[in-house]
């Protein structure tokens, strides 16, 4: 069994909303040094295949649905369990 | 005409677009995505894609139901948008349609999406009224006033693309609403519901046929649903003009 | 404990033998939540059939009797005054899940509230969406389509100061959550959500409230019942699969809330909004197919419970299979099963002749369904696992369930009214407008999609477009082909009840009339959500016989019946309990949706008119509250006016003789004007004399009942007077609005200071 | 300034619509051998302040704002940058 881990974040320069209002948030609760938040997804993918498949199927589920590339960068890493 | 309704588990607003397309004069049938074979959108003169949370907007709003019909009928797509019948998207259709490549669609079909419907810049789902100008004459905006009103519901809506593909779009006049403040004048928020560039409401693609908008005109067909209906007189829902605007074109235009 | 393994997952236990102090202990480590009484109920039952029970049959009899189900504490008080008023258009009456009444010659609606609180106070985003989906499922078994939602929300004030006590969660955190998991529930199940309420209250601290209601319709000849009367047809689940997430909700949600309530995990469920969406689509596609012959959903009590109400309705018997349930995890014990309360599940009641069809609109709608037994001929409820039966008891002793008359005490405050100085108008009127019980609620019902179907004719927010002020009720037009309309309104008066439940009750019954009353409609039905603390303090129990006994007289002298309602005890926590919490929905009929009224100022020179008598009555008002202000003296509803003033506006409005009309309710005539004013972004001039003599402070900020402010075009006014009992009060127009008393000047303030005050109250705390 | 690193998921047994919905999706787009899908979200938060703190930190704001531990788990890391 592999775990394919992908963290989806938002591109430098696109703006991050949900960061942004978390940001405030934390700042009106009296956390007021905190300057910046960045908020990302991190899928956990388990699929029953070969480690050396995992790469390749982690791009193409990537591609297929996880990632606009308009908006996002992503981070995939496949580990054997 | 018939018109295909694409359904799939979250796609809430199938009614009233049914309605609507009905009172305009189309043949509406719903076209669930378990039903959907290969071949079977050439029996459809146009294909609709409502709005709703298709998949729970899980992922990114539009992007399981734009994967999912990219695996079943990507070539029947792009043929049907080849031979230049009319796709339109409303709200998360829309989202649909720029997570499948159809729109922006600067160069006609774009087999990686070239844009995105993000967040909103409030970072919440809003459901407001908001004005509307016309910039571009399609087929689908022919008969329309240049200033309407129609209502957005959506939680991802603010338009991005980069500075390339911004260019072209305006360049090639593919932007055919774009929200304004009451008074005409560039809007700030909450007129731009959602801090979409250039104000951008809604597009065409470059040859005219696939249409999408954020805000609901579906959900304006009628008088009675405009929230200012006590205030203003009007015949119809300013939504209605949108539908009735495709059936001149298409459909009048035919028997012509 | 003594227990033997009888196969595996089933145990045999000695009941029959135990002492009084051994029944306790099953009572404890089953977790049943019953009395020491119940126990020895349960004892004799077994020892008059002579053998022990097994796990699955006490858990059965726990859940049959728990509160939630059984409605013990509640039943006899709800019988002497809430049941039983009579309208000849009422169909179902506190029968089945969700009350049926009739809307026109072919169609009738369906609605009905409930609480989801306990959740709600631990996970507030899962419980709030559960409690919405829970909700829906009422409405929709009734074979009805689903087309509006409401959500009444009682918190702690959001800027809460004081220590929390361990694993209470600040009311600003559990706010949003609320909200978010209301929000992304209804919105992607495509049921608007047009009206709720927002309240706040310090005593809500340790116990939030989440309220959340349904309204449906359905055509007269498909309205399905949740009962079956005939044997040999099929039971079949349908949606969601069975899991341990949601063993024992019924008995949490009957339980005082502690330090140790954040670990009630398996209580906690998230819902699948994703799920539902298609099931509703599958449920309304069968029904109109003809093929569901009874049907119920999996709500609190599970299978168990449902199995249970459905053939025990009817007269049947049930013979059930567990192993064919479908489950989410592989090794549950058969009890399990019985007991969870995992979302997203309908029991379906369908001939063997039609289970072929209904399989393949599963398959059309990706939902699964699992043929799970069949009704019988007899009484009994037999329950198989693995081809041995694990259950056989007689339905009526495991449904009918227990009833209690608690006692009670009626507790009486002395009267008393504390008189202020005479205070700064102006100052005394913005701090009202930015007090959290009136600001604007726009940043929660924006959130909400309260449009999607299109049928949503007179919006929460009403007026000019982006200056939209708070309506009194929504109005949805159920009917493509109709002009009919229905008025969706929720009320509450937590802090009138407080001091006196009786008129707490007369005050929120009165107020659900005023609202609908406001839109142009008639009042038609009632569903009555009742939110209280620990029935077993005789004080609280006197709470709940002192707001029913109000409701029932209110509604009886007016003719309205309640369909529908949810009682909820235990909201209690660290040892406080919440105040009295009587929420009502509210619907009426609006015979001509293009009559309907809004709350909003329409033109410059229009009359405007005050309905309804003012009175020295500060008991609960947001004006005392403020002003820290002591008063037990509060507003009396005379049950007469309330009837006649709304007969004489609802026949004005059908003259087309009103322009706008708003209740006056939480901060009195002041805020009732600057909402009008806010919406329609125009001022108005107002001279206070016509009220008599009296205090300006009263007559600006008291709450009395059965008061409306209308706006009448000068050529109407003179036919407007004949029809409605009135006092004429000034004059729409400018930028400000100003009020005077005779020669006396109170205050005048600028749209845009009223507009900032009101608006941005509560923004801070919400998103 | 402080970079902390909080990753959010639901707990064992929570059962979440968001990853059952991707992983039936995922079937029917044809990895028919994923098996399961859990989604987490990454919080980065910049804060200023100095290392020692940066562990209290983070846990209260885990605490006040990002976490709920009736249904949560989280992972915190503390980076000085
Ligand atoms: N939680 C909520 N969800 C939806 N609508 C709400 C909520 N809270 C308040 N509203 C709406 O805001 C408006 C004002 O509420 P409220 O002040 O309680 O009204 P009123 O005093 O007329 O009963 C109503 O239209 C009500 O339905
Ligand atoms: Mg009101």
């Amino acid at each position: 069994m592999l775990k394919l881990v992908v963290v989806v974040k938002f591109k430098e320069g696109i703006d991050d909303p949900e960061g942004k209002s978390i940001t405030h948030s934390l700042n009106l609760l009296g956390f007021e040094n905190v300057k910046r938040v960045n908020v990302a997804k991190q899928y956990e993918i388990f699929v029953d295949a070969d480690i050396s498949k995992g790469r390749e199927i982690g791009e193409k589920i990537v591609k297929k649905l996880l990632v606009n590339p308009v908006i996002h960068d992503y981070e995939l890493r496949v580990e054997e369990i | 005409m018939k018109v295909a309704i694409l359904q799939m588990e979250g796609t809430n607003c199938e009614e009233e677009s049914y309605i609507a397309f009905k009172e305009s004069g189309f043949e509406p049938e719903y076209l669930h995505i378990n039903l959907l074979k290969k071949g079977m959108l050439e029996n459809y003169d146009m294909i609709f894609v409502p709005g709703g949370f298709s998949s729970g907007d899980y992922v990114r709003a539009g992007a399981i139901f734009a994967a999912r019909l990219k695996a079943k009928v990507w070539k029947d797509l792009k043929r049907f948008v080849e031979e230049g019948k009319p796709v339109m998207g409303v709200c998360n259709g829309f989202q649909v349609l720029i997570e499948l490549g159809l729109l922006p669609g600067t160069d006609g079909i774009s087999e990686e999406p070239e844009a995105a419907l993000a967040t909103n810049e409030s970072n919440r789902f809003e459901c407001r009224w908001v004005y509307l100008k016309k910039f571009s004459d399609t087929i689908f905006s022919k008969h329309v006033g240049d200033k309407i009103t129609l209502p957005v519901a959506h939680a991802e809506g603010r338009f991005l693309a980069d500075k390339k593909t911004i260019e072209k779009i305006e360049e090639q006049n593919q932007v055919v609403f774009r929200y304004i403040a009451p008074d005409g004048s560039r809007p700030d928020y909450p007129w731009n519901p959602n801090g979409s560039v250039n104000d951008i409401a809604a597009l065409v693609n470059s040859y005219g046929n696939v249409f999408g908008i954020m805000p609901h005109p579906e959900r304006a067909f009628f008088w009675y649903q405009h929230p200012d209906w006590n205030r203003v007189k009007r015949e119809r829902g300013d939504g209605w003009q949108i539908f009735n605007s495709l059936f001149r074109e298409i459909i009048e235009a035919k028997n012509r | 404990m003594n227990l033997k393994k009888i196969m595996d997952e089933v145990y045999e236990i000695d009941l029959v033998n135990a002492s009084d102090e051994e029944l306790m202990e099953i009572n404890k480590e089953m977790g049943l939540a019953l009395s020491l009484e119940e126990m020895k109920k349960m004892q004799a039952f077994f020892r008059s059939l002579g053998r022990n029970p097994t796990d699955l049959e006490i858990h059965a009899i726990a859940q049959g009797w728990s509160e939630h189900c059984s409605y013990k504490s509640s039943k006899p008080v709800l019988r002497k005054y809430i049941f039983g008023i009579e309208s000849k258009e009422a169909m179902i009456v506190m029968q089945d899940d969700a009350g049926v009444v009739e809307f026109d010659e072919n169609y009738a609606y369906v609605f009905k509230i409930e609480s989801h609180n306990h959740p709600s106070a631990v996970e507030p985003y899962g419980g709030a969406a559960t409690g919405v989906g829970g909700i829906i499922r009422d409405v929709l078994n009734m074979g009805a389509k689903p087309i509006a939602l409401v959500d009444p929300l009682f918190f702690a004030p959001p800027d809460y100061g004081e220590k929390l006590n361990p694993g209470i969660k600040h009311p600003r955190y559990l706010l949003n959550g609320v909200v978010a998991g209301i929000r992304d529930y209804g919105n992607r199940v495509g049921i608007p959500t047009v009206a709720g309420i927002t309240y706040f209250h310090e005593d809500y601290v340790n116990n939030i409230l989440v309220n959340a209601g349904c309204l449906g319709i359905v055509r007269k000849d498909k309205i399905v019942r949740s009962r079956v009367d005939k044997e040999g047809v099929k039971l079949v689940m349908v949606g969601g699969r069975t899991g341990r997430d949601g063993i024992h909700g019924v008995n949490f949600a009957s339980k005082i809330l502690d330090e140790k309530s954040e670990e009630e995990k398996q209580a906690v469920q998230l819902g699948n909004p994703i799920l539902k969406e298609p099931l509703i689509h599958l449920v309304l596609e069968a029904n109109e197919m003809g093929i569901i012959y009874g049907m119920k959903d999996l709500g609190g009590g599970g299978l168990g419970s449902v199995v249970g109400e459905m053939c025990h309705a009817g007269g049947v018997g049930a013979e059930i299979h567990l192993d064919q349930v479908l489950l989410k995890e592989k090794d549950m014990a058969p009890w399990e099963i019985w007991v969870s309360e995992s979302q997203e599940r309908m029991l379906l009641a369908v001939e063997e002749e039609n289970i072929d069809k209904l399989q393949d609109l599963c398959k059309k709608w990706d939902v699964e369904m699992s043929v799970i037994g069949e009704t019988k001929n007899d009484e009994n409820l037999r329950i198989f696992w693995k081809g041995r039966k694990i259950l056989d008891m007689p339905l009526e002793f495991v449904t009918a369930g227990v009833e209690y008359e608690r006692k009670y005490k009626t507790k009486r405050m002395k009267k008393m009214q504390e008189i202020l100085p005479e205070p700064k108008y102006r100052e005394v009127f913005l701090r009202l407008l930015s007090s959290y019980n009136i600001a604007s609620k726009e940043w929660i019902i924006r959130q909400y999609d309260h449009e999607v179907q299109g049928r949503t004719v007179v919006k929460p927010m009403q007026g000019l477009i982006g200056y939209e002020t708070h309506g009194d009720a929504a109005v949805i037009k159920p009917l493509h082909h109709s002009w009919k309309g229905l008025a969706v309104t929720t009320v509450a008066n937590p802090h009138i009840a407080k001091i006196n439940p009786y008129y707490g009750s007369l005050y929120t019954v009165d107020e659900a009339v005023r609202n609908l009353v406001s839109v142009g409609a008639k009042p038609h039905a009632f569903s009555d959500g009742l939110n209280f603390g620990n029935p077993e303090e005789e004080e609280i129990m006197g709470e709940f016989v002192e707001s029913c006994k109000g409701l029932g007289d209110a509604a009886r002298a007016l003719g309205i019946p309640y369909v529908s309602g949810n009682v909820s005890f235990y909201n209690e926590a660290f040892g406080k309990n919440i105040p009295p919490t009587v929420v009502l929905m509210a619907i009426g009929i609006v015979n001509d949706i293009r009559k309907a009224v809004t709350a909003d100022f329409k033109r410059e020179g229009n009359t405007i008119y005050l309905v309804g008598e003012t009175k020295e009555e500060m008991g609960g008002s947001e004006y005392y509250r403020i002003m820290d202000a002591k008063s037990t003296v509060v507003p009396k509803v005379d049950l007469e006016e309330t009837k006649n003033r709304s007969e004489e506006i609802l026949k004005a409005m059908d003259e087309s003789l009103v322009e706008s009309c708003h209740d006056v309710s939480n901060g009195g005539l002041a805020v009732a004007l600057a909402e009008m004013a806010l919406g329609g972004s125009i001022g108005a001039e107002i001279d206070l004399s016509s009220l008599g003599a009296m205090r300006d402070d009263f007559k600006l900020f008291s709450e009395s009942p059965t008061r409306w402010v209308c706006e009448v075009r000068e050529e109407n006014s003179e036919e407007f007077e004949e029809i409605v009992k009135s006092k004429r009060i000034g004059v729409v127009g400018g930028e400000t609005l100003k009020i005077r008393d005779g020669e006396r000047w109170l205050f005048n303030v600028h749209l845009n200071i009223m507009r900032e005050r009101w608006k941005n109250a509560l923004k801070e705390y919400i998103g």
